[in-house]
């Protein structure tokens, strides 16, 4: 933690590390891949091949440094008297998060396989992916704000990328432009805030931050800028309220892909660089955060209760549980965010990926249209079960432990408040919704049998929803205390576990019993609100989008005829001086006397309009510009 | 009473204003050019009459600037009569104001 | 009884040269031009220069007018009385000129009268050998110059005037 | 070697050759120039890396009388032949020096009168380099001079429809600027003495030191009375510097020329306009504005900033409103050169370093930019972003390099465009705190110009290139765009590659500025407030 | 006795004046030469060449009078003034009318028309010009003004087009006339208050200083009117736009730029009188404030000059209107009257010799070649005629100022001049000239370029093209053109020359 453990290695070693810790084999894939065009099962095969090299790099060279604890510093460039460095960081969380994001990443991979079959520009597609997998796991492993930065939007470029892969898909494309801006308004945060620490701190290091901030705590009121405005980028990036319109539309893109980015991996970002740099949060901001994201999380479960849409329900359901994260930082709770973030990320990549074979081999992404999918491939739909059960929180599930050392988190540390009752709620609405979309897809019996199940489908699923299993985590099923993982946390009481579970029941059959929930009426008007997502993705457009292209156009027109006239009014009044000056030249005499002609007709027709000589007017008006030189000069 | 250069000079600017009038306003060349005469006159009057001054030295100087004056305005109107001539023979007028063949 | 003659050549000098710059007629104040510079000579002689003033009435008198006569002669062949004023009606143009005339009249006779040297003049006697003296010792060069002149003044004259038939 | 000097003269020896040639040898005419670009381009390539080795002050000098006169009680006349550069004038030397060669590849669609044209660019190369290389006020005025006849005539008849208006448009606001910057020449020679020989001088190193102005001329700082209309002479010398540059880079509202010019410009043209051409305003504004009158610098710095901030949204906001691809990349650049002038009125090393970095990036992109609008507007004649739909279909490879181009622009990192983006913004908010000219809300308003810049840039994507294929001219169009050509290629990736490295590795740039761009800062802000110390005491304003 | 010995020595500095004549002898003699001929030979090939030889052995004798150190000849009691500075105008002078006669020689229509005057008359009119240059007393200028100016306006009577030619001649004769009446009255109250027409003797000042003030302003006035009237300056500059319009380009070669440099060299001559040089500063003599006026008339002829241009249709027009301008731009090295000064208006005035010649040596090719009169017969020249209008570019591009023709290192010099004697004389007009010439500058560039833009950038609509002859182009203009350049790039070696030589 400062710098005595931070050491310079040869370069050597230096680029055999960070080559071994997996950057240059998807980065080359991802090199070759979108410079040639290859065959489909070549294209597939060099991804997959690209990520086992990184996995084992992940597990050979990678682990036995993760105890050390240690940085590793690259001098990127010099600027003022500044060194900007590249510091990699291996420690604990940085392992099990890689961990997480290779094996989803693997998984999502063999998926596409199987889901992108016979598409175009496949090899693009998996360029993209290794792009984003190159990208999010040095998102994850530097320890720099700047190279965090950079590989913040890269992640959010490769997003854009895989959203719009469909590029003649209408909605696609709109989708991942959305995406991208909103992103962008995240970034700015991000900037500012890189703006404010760097002023501060003269260095954008991660560990040297902290040490200064531990040193000298006094710089409140700029620490108090920083964590806004960074946090305004994780709300972003993390899809929470009011930044999360983005991620519903971004199902557009293929569904592996919101699979890898918009549930697991992506999305999460903001919560782990939120994990990475919350010392720097003063309380009051956290606060802000705390409901921030309790209204994210009652928001999503709320949408996703009349979304019809399996991958939108998915999509709310994510916004809501990324919420159950930070709120659990917000708490002050770092481990069991870091925690159901992991969690999250699999039985999230598990029923996207389910969702994905449902919707593939349905052609359909209504939940009303799939209900055949328990019959149609029943090993995928009870790999979709598991999966759910882990959302809703059910026992045996990984997510089971980390949802309830949330709540429980809240409750033990601020007692019997609404925050926590609305928590409490939230649950029970997460139950609701999943099991609303389970009962829809499990209503057609008589739905038959795919005969085909290739293992590209079955396996990433399969795999997926076993790791949100329990046992992955934890030896016991019901408590937190024996984990696998070197996360300490704290002991969850059996009555609160069993009132937890209680309410996750009840919500299981208030849907079975309550065919309004089931299938909410359409032309109800509250429905209808949210169902559209509370129409907020309207008013966005009302109030920012409308305005700003309207103000656009008009400075376009002011461009073109105010300013653009105005300093090109000086060549205009140059011509009109010239103008004058000529009528000067040759008129002003004459025009002198017509108009005084013109005066004296009125009294009568004393004087008729007569032609001048010129000679002799030019001659005359000489020597008056004469008189008045020397008049002016004495 | 003694006539003094003043005298002089007051017929001289009383010429010299008659010739600028007929100089300018006259619409036609040869009175113009007997404006032009008029003026000239003017100043060979002024001429003649400081030579009367400066008698220390410099005293014909006057007298010969009128003496040369009066034998280039000669020189000038015969030149000038002969560009009028050739006006009137492309013009058939000798009105400066109708002669105008250029527009711009 | 001398000054009455300078008056009287005075009066004539000026009423001569209104009358030639307003009369209608040319040919009119072509011949009122004479009477103007006879009045105008001996106003010369007056001033000491008898030279001068004689040179005056040969130069002007014997050579401008009558290139005048001639000039309009050309210009206006047979018709030397047609020439009337075509408008009658006096423009503004007109009063400016007269406006200015008046003013440069005022202006200078103003000044003359504010700071003309107070030196009388009286006739001491003819000057013609002290002009010829100068012309030929101080005023040679310019004397020799102005043959140039006149020579390529001839010249152009000859030019401009001969007929266009010849030029091609 | 007079290495400065043949970069300068090559090209105006081979216009001459090109001159000479008959009409017959049109072919050769194109592969003439794209070697003289290489060979400049390896030239600066060799100084650039002989100058890495130790980046300190000015090297490669080369100083020669070219004018030196007894004029009696005026004085000498002494104007030197004087070239060096250093580690701020030497990336944007080897910047132009690739953009021209760029820009002579893209000539392949120049088909009129090539004789002259070629004659013309290389004239115009010449004058670039020499700009960039001239130490002495007059040699760099006459450089700056000669660009301008060469560009009337490129844009003038190699243009679109409207091009005489953009180029008198172009040639009267440079002027404009220019007439008035020779009057602030004259009036500094006279105030400068050259401190060896005691005569005036236009040496501009020497016009950067205050000892070195005579005690009460004009534009010394210990005169009492240098007051023109009650205003300090220095003043008024820098404002009329800074609107001859600004109309150059071009900030608002000089800016006006420029939508006109590079719209009607041939694509190489307008490669060479917003490639090299606007750089030279802000290396003016760095090299001639801020070093000679560093106290007016800080003086104005607010007002400068406000000027960046204000072209940054303003460019912005109107190349989002922009119908005409080319014009909207036009606006784009204002957009860009904007963050050049807020990083430069930082005056930090950040800002400044962060300046540099952002004029070559935007040379490099702004070349792809107009080269890629070119490629579309040569095979159907339009450029209208309504006019085409799903792009990316037809033109899949084209459409990978826009992307490239795009996301450089609105500064996706890893691309050049970041690096200078992110600095510049550093500075103009550290400024506050060093420095106190810029408030730090100039920084966040000019952040909110890149969010505008990304909405823009992907705005003109989703409509123009992706999406179901659809175009104006229906068949006929869809026959026409073919993919990229060989020669395209050519040009585009060497663009590219560049984008990604100076990304990736932006101290290719920084290490050769910054030692440079570090004394220069530390000395404009201590001459600057010492001058404007001395002048507040004896001018009282 | 005293007044005999007086005499013997007005002879005998007349006797020893006239070998300081020597050009001028020679010129004299050609011209006499000339005439014989003509009238003996009537169709002589011989005539122009002959002229030529006389104008190359003056230019040869008048070079030779350059005397190092500078130093000063009073001819003729006074008559004239010869020195280097007065040297460096008439080679000038001699320069333009030999480039006019060799231009001459390739005009189709003065070889149509045979008129042979046209060439012997030249080293007559380089006579007055010379004169005028040398003149240094009141009545030799006066004299020589007139002469140059009937020059003027027989060369504009000369017969091309009869009838333009005589409407051209007759404005220009009546304007003329009127000018050196009042240049005429004006002397005659110099001289009535000073007591004296030589500017050169020395009680000349301190006698005028004792006129009142009033009289000072009138005289001065009265013949600035005259003089501006030869350099067409405003407000007596209304006669050129009409004179160069019906006068052919050949001629204007000559006429724009001959009258207009011993225009100068006179106004010099007459300034030189007014000022005094004091611890080196040079000085104006305090009664008049010729500063002031100097540069208010520089600024409005610049001003009205260049606003004027830019609406013209008709090329010589538009000239006369630039040419205006250009004399304001002139008029700046005499704001001071300071060495630099008069280097810069030397070194302009070469300048002005290269440039202007050889714009309407261009423009008279595009008049014969072409037809081409007004700004629209230009269009799309350049693919006729590309040399001519490529070196057109060059001299338009040399008459704006910019860099590196002759035309800017000319207007840099100005530039500089006037800055020096805003510098000394701190006299606010100074500096607004200063201003308004920038603004000109720039205003000329848009006038000018409208031609350059119709040649370049249009189409023809019509051209007629007759005989290709580019001859005159290769032999003549283009030297003309490497000078415009050479000198824009190397300018020390002329401005040295000069500055050498009145120093």
């Amino acid at each position: 933690m400062n710098q005595a453990i931070t050491y310079q290695v040869d370069p050597l070693l230096q680029v055999l590390n960070v080559s071994a810790m997996g950057f240059i084999m998807p980065l080359l894939g991802f090199a070759f891949l979108s410079l040639f065009t290859l065959k489909e099962k070549t294209v597939w095969y060099v991804a997959i091949s690209a990520l086992v090299a990184s996995f084992f790099s992940l597990v050979v060279f990678f682990k036995p440094l993760v105890h050390a604890h240690q940085y590793f510093t690259i001098s990127w460039f010099q600027i003022a008297q500044s060194n900007f460095q590249v510091t990699l960081l291996m420690d604990d969380t940085c392992f099990w998060v890689l961990t997480m994001i290779h094996l989803v990443t693997l998984m999502v991979v063999l998926f596409s396989g199987y889901y992108m079959k016979a598409e175009q520009r496949i090899e693009k597609y998996f360029a993209y992916i290794l792009l984003f997998f190159t990208a999010m796991v040095a998102l994850v492993m530097v320890n720099n704000l700047m190279v965090s930065y950079i590989f913040w939007e890269l992640v959010g470029f490769a997003s854009y990328a895989l959203i719009g892969f469909w590029r003649t898909k209408e909605s696609a494309i709109l989708a991942n432009r959305k995406a991208f801006i909103i992103n962008r308004i995240g970034d700015l945060g991000f900037l500012a805030a890189i703006f404010i620490l760097y002023n501060q701190f003269a260095t954008l290091n991660l560990q040297s931050i902290e040490v200064l901030v531990q040193q000298s705590p006094n710089n409140t009121t700029s620490l108090y800028w920083a964590s806004a405005a960074i946090l305004i980028a994780i709300i972003a990036k993390s899809a929470q309220f009011p930044f999360h319109v983005w991620l519903p539309d971004a199902m557009e893109g293929p569904t592996p892909v919101s699979a890898l980015i918009h549930a697991a991996t992506m999305v999460i970002a903001g919560v782990y660089l939120l994990l990475r740099i919350s010392f720097l949060f003063p309380l009051e901001v956290l606060l802000l955060l705390k409901y921030l994201s309790l209204f994210s999380i009652l928001m999503g479960s709320i949408f996703a209760m009349v979304q019809n849409d399996i991958k939108k329900i998915l999509a709310y359901s994510t916004i809501s549980q990324i919420g159950f994260m930070l709120f659990a930082i917000s708490i002050g709770n770092n481990q069991l965010a870091l925690f159901h973030l992991l969690t999250h990320a699999f039985f999230k990549a598990a029923l996207f990926l389910a969702a994905g074979a449902f919707i593939h081999e349905n052609k359909s992404q209504d939940i009303r249209l799939l209900k055949g999918v328990s019959k149609q491939m029943p090993l995928v739909f009870y790999a979709y079960t598991v999966a759910s059960a882990a959302l809703i929180g059910f026992p045996f599930t990984a997510a089971y432990l980390s949802k309830e050392g949330i709540v429980y988190a809240a409750f033990s540390q601020s007692g019997f408040n609404i925050t926590n009752v609305l928590l409490v709620v939230s649950v029970l609405l997460t139950s609701i919704y999943v099991s609303r979309m389970w009962f829809h897809l499990n209503a057609d019996k008589t739905a038959t049998k795919l005969q085909s199940n290739p293992l590209a489908m079955l396996l990433p699923i399969l795999i997926l929803s076993i790791a949100s299993l329990f046992f992955i985590f934890s030896i016991n099923p019901l408590h937190l205390e024996s984990m696998w993982l070197a996360i300490k946390l704290d002991h969850v009481p059996f009555v609160f576990s069993l009132g937890m579970i209680a309410m996750s029941l009840f919500g299981v059959l208030l849907v079975k019993y309550t065919p309004v929930i089931l299938n909410p009426n359409e032309s109800n008007r509250l429905v209808l609100f949210l169902q559209n997502g509370a129409y907020i993705d309207q008013l966005y457009e009302m109030v920012f989008v409308k305005p700003i292209l309207k103000l656009a156009a008009v400075l376009k027109w002011l461009d073109r005829h105010v300013v653009d006239a105005l300093v090109d009014g000086i060549a205009k009044l140059a011509i009109t001086l010239a103008k004058i000056s000529d009528w000067f030249d040759r008129k002003v005499i004459d025009g002198f006397v017509n108009l005084i002609a013109l005066i004296a007709k009125r009294f009568g027709d004393l004087i008729r309009i007569s032609q001048t000589g010129r000679v002799q007017t030019y001659f005359l008006l000489a020597l008056m510009m004469m008189a008045i030189l020397a008049w002016f000069i004495y | 009473m003694n006539i003094t250069i003043g005298h002089f000079l007051m017929i001289s600017a009383a010429l010299f204003a008659i010739g600028f009038y007929a100089a300018l306003r006259r619409r036609n060349i040869i009175l113009v050019l007997i404006g032009i005469e008029l003026m000239v006159n003017a100043a060979v009057i002024n001429l003649v009459a400081f030579a009367n001054v400066n008698k220390n030295g410099n005293a014909q100087d006057g007298k010969l600037m009128a003496l040369f004056a009066i034998v280039l305005s000669a020189a000038a109107i015969a030149l000038a009569l002969a560009i009028v001539v050739k006006v009137y023979q492309h013009f058939k007028t000798i009105n400066p104001d109708e002669v105008e063949e250029f527009k711009n | 009884m001398i000054n009455l003659v300078f008056y009287f050549f005075a009066f004539i000098a000026i009423v001569s040269a209104l009358y030639a710059v307003s009369t209608p007629l040319i040919i009119r104040s072509v011949f009122a031009m004479f009477a103007c510079f006879f009045a105008i000579a001996g106003l010369l002689v007056f001033a000491q220069s008898d030279f001068i003033a004689v040179s005056h009435l040969m130069i002007y008198v014997g050579g401008i007018l009558v290139v005048m006569v001639f000039g309009i002669m050309l210009s206006q062949g047979s018709s030397l009385s047609a020439v009337v004023r075509s408008n009658k009606t006096i423009s503004l143009h007109q009063y400016l000129v007269l406006i200015v005339c008046v003013s440069v009249f005022l202006i200078l006779s103003y000044f003359f009268y504010q700071y003309a040297p107070n030196t009388s003049i009286h006739y001491e006697g003819s000057d013609l050998q002290l002009i010829g003296i100068a012309l030929l010792t101080k005023y040679l060069f310019p004397f020799e110059l102005l043959s140039i002149l006149l020579l390529a003044v001839f010249i152009f004259t000859a030019i401009i005037t001969r007929k266009k038939k010849e030029l091609n | 070697m007079n290495w400065l000097s043949i970069l300068i003269f090559l090209p105006i020896a081979a216009a001459l050759v090109l001159l000479l040639m008959p009409k017959g040898a049109a072919k050769v005419f194109r592969p003439v120039a794209i070697t003289i670009g290489v060979v400049q381009t390896i030239i600066a390539g060799i100084l650039y890396v002989k100058y890495l080795s130790n980046p300190q002050g000015y090297q490669f000098v080369e100083r020669y009388d070219w004018i030196n006169l007894n004029l009696g009680t005026f004085g000498r006349l002494n104007i030197d032949y004087f070239l060096a550069v250093d580690g701020l004038s030497l990336g944007l030397l080897l910047l132009s020096a690739f953009v021209m060669t760029i820009a002579a590849i893209a000539s392949s669609e120049i088909q009129k009168d090539p004789k002259a044209y070629y004659t013309l660019f290389l004239l115009l190369s010449a004058a670039i380099m020499g700009v960039f290389c001239a130490l002495d006020f007059f040699l760099f005025y006459v450089f700056y001079e000669l660009m301008l006849l060469p560009m009337y005539f490129l844009i003038g008849m190699w243009g679109g429809p409207n091009r005489e208006y953009a180029a008198i448009k172009f040639f009267l606001y440079t002027l404009f600027g220019s007439i008035f910057m020779l009057l602030v020449m004259i009036g500094l020679y006279f105030s400068v003495i050259d401190p060896i020989t005691g005569e005036h001088t236009f040496n501009m190193l020497y016009m950067m030191d205050a000892a070195n102005y005579t005690k009460d001329s004009y534009f010394s700082i210990f005169s009492s009375d240098a007051l023109l209309f009650n205003y300090p002479v220095r003043f008024l010398g820098f404002i009329v510097l800074f609107i001859a540059f600004a109309i150059k880079i071009p900030t608002i509202p000089l800016h006006t020329w420029l939508p006109d010019a590079h719209v009607e410009a041939p694509t190489p043209v307008s490669i060479i306009l917003a490639g090299v051409l606007l750089k030279i305003g802000g290396y003016g504004i760095i090299r001639i504005c801020y070093g000679i009158f560093p106290e007016a610098a800080i003086y104005f710095s607010y007002w400068i900033g406000l000027i960046g901030v204000i072209s940054i949204i303003y460019g912005a906001f109107i190349a989002l409103a922009s119908t005409d691809l080319k014009r909207m990349i036009a606006y784009s650049s204002i957009s860009h050169m904007g963050f050049v002038i807020l990083g430069i009125a930082s005056l930090t090393s950040e800002g400044v370093n962060g300046a540099i970095f952002q004029m070559i990036s935007h040379g490099v992109l702004s070349t792809m930019l107009f080269y890629l609008v070119g490629v579309i507007y040569q095979r159907v004649h339009d450029r209208e972003i309504a006019a085409f739909r799903g792009l990316a279909q037809p033109m899949p490879r084209y459409t990978m390099f826009v992307v490239i181009a795009f996301f450089a622009s609105l500064g996706l990192p890893g691309l050049s465009g970041f690096i200078g983006e992110a600095f510049t913004l550093i500075g103009a908010f550290k400024s506050a705190s060093v420095n106190a000219l810029l408030p730090r809300g100039f920084a966040i308003l000019a952040a909110v110009g890149i969010l505008i810049g990304a909405a823009y840039f992907l705005w003109t994507l989703q409509r123009m290139f992706f999406g179901a294929a659809r175009f104006k001219g229906a068949e006929e169009w869809n026959l026409k765009l073919k993919d990229l050509t060989a020669t395209e290629y050519v040009v585009l990736i060497p663009l590219a590659l560049i984008t990604i490295l100076l990304g990736v590795f932006p101290s290719l740039l920084f290490d050769a500025s910054n030692n440079t761009i570090n004394a220069w800062v530390h000395e404009t802000w201590i001459h600057g407030i010492a001058n404007l110390k001395s002048m507040q005491s004896l001018l009282k304003f | 006795m005293e007044w005999y010995l007086k005499l013997q020595s007005l002879i005998e500095s007349n006797n020893l004046s006239w070998k300081f004549l020597l050009p001028e002898f020679f010129l004299l003699l050609f011209f006499l030469l000339g005439l014989i001929i003509d009238l003996f030979w009537k169709p002589s090939k011989l005539l122009p060449l002959l002229m030529l030889a006389g104008l190359a052995v003056s230019g040869y004798f008048t070079f030779l009078q350059i005397s190092t150190p500078n130093q000063a000849q009073q001819l003729f009691n006074g008559m004239l003034l010869l020195n280097n500075k007065t040297i460096i105008f008439k080679l000038l002078l001699t320069l333009v009318s030999f480039i006019f006669l060799v231009y001459s020689l390739t005009d189709q229509r003065v070889k149509q028309q045979r008129i042979s005057e046209y060439f012997y008359l030249v080293p007559l009119f380089l006579i007055a010009l010379n004169m005028l240059c040398m003149s240094s007393h009141l009545l030799s200028i006066y004299l020589s003004l007139e002469m140059v100016s009937l020059f003027s306006y027989g060369y504009v009577a000369l017969a091309i087009n009869e009838k333009r030619n005589a409407e051209a001649a007759m404005k220009y004769i009546l304007f003329g006339l009127l000018a050196s009446a009042l240049l005429l009255y004006g002397i005659s109250l110099l001289y009535g208050f000073s007591g004296t027409l030589s500017l050169l003797d020395p009680n000349f000042l301190a006698a005028f200083a004792k006129a009142p003030m009033p009289i000072i302003a009138l005289s001065l006035t009265l013949i600035l009117a005259g003089i501006l009237f030869k350099i067409a300056a405003v407000p007596f500059h209304f006669y050129a736009p009409d004179v160069y319009q019906g006068t052919s380009a050949t001629t204007l070669v000559l006429l724009s730029i001959a009258p207009k440099i011993a225009g100068y060299a006179m106004f010099a001559n007459f300034l030189s009188c007014f000022s005094f040089q004091i611890f080196n500063q040079q000085l104006f003599w305090p009664m008049y404030n010729w500063e002031t006026t100097l540069s208010v008339i520089a600024s409005v002829t610049i001003i009205l000059g260049s606003f004027v241009a830019i609406s013209q249709t008709n090329i010589k027009r538009l000239m006369a209107y630039a040419g205006i301008a250009q004399s304001g731009f002139l008029l700046m090295g005499l704001i001071g009257y300071t060495a630099i000064g008069l280097v810069a208006l030397l070194n302009y005035l070469f300048a002005y010799v290269l440039m202007t010649s050889a714009a309407f040596m261009l423009i008279s090719y595009f008049e014969q070649q072409h037809e081409a009169f007004d700004l629209a017969d230009y269009k799309g020249l350049v693919s006729k005629s590309p040399m001519a209008a490529i070196l057109l570019v060059i001299v338009f591009a040399s008459l704006i100022g910019l860099p590196p023709f002759i035309g800017f290192t000319g207007k840099f010099l100005l530039f500089s001049a006037s800055y020096q004697a805003y510098l000394s004389s701190a006299n606010p007009s100074v500096l607004f000239t200063i201003f308004t010439a920038a603004i000109g500058s720039i205003i000329s560039l848009f006038y000018y370029f409208k031609i350059v833009r119709n040649m370049f950038m249009r189409e023809a609509t019509w051209v007629k093209v007759s005989s290709e002859e580019q001859g005159v182009l290769y032999f003549l203009v283009l030297p003309i053109v490497i000078a415009i350049i050479y000198f824009g790039i190397l300018p020390s070696g002329i401005i040295a020359y000069i500055q050498s030589l009145i120093a």
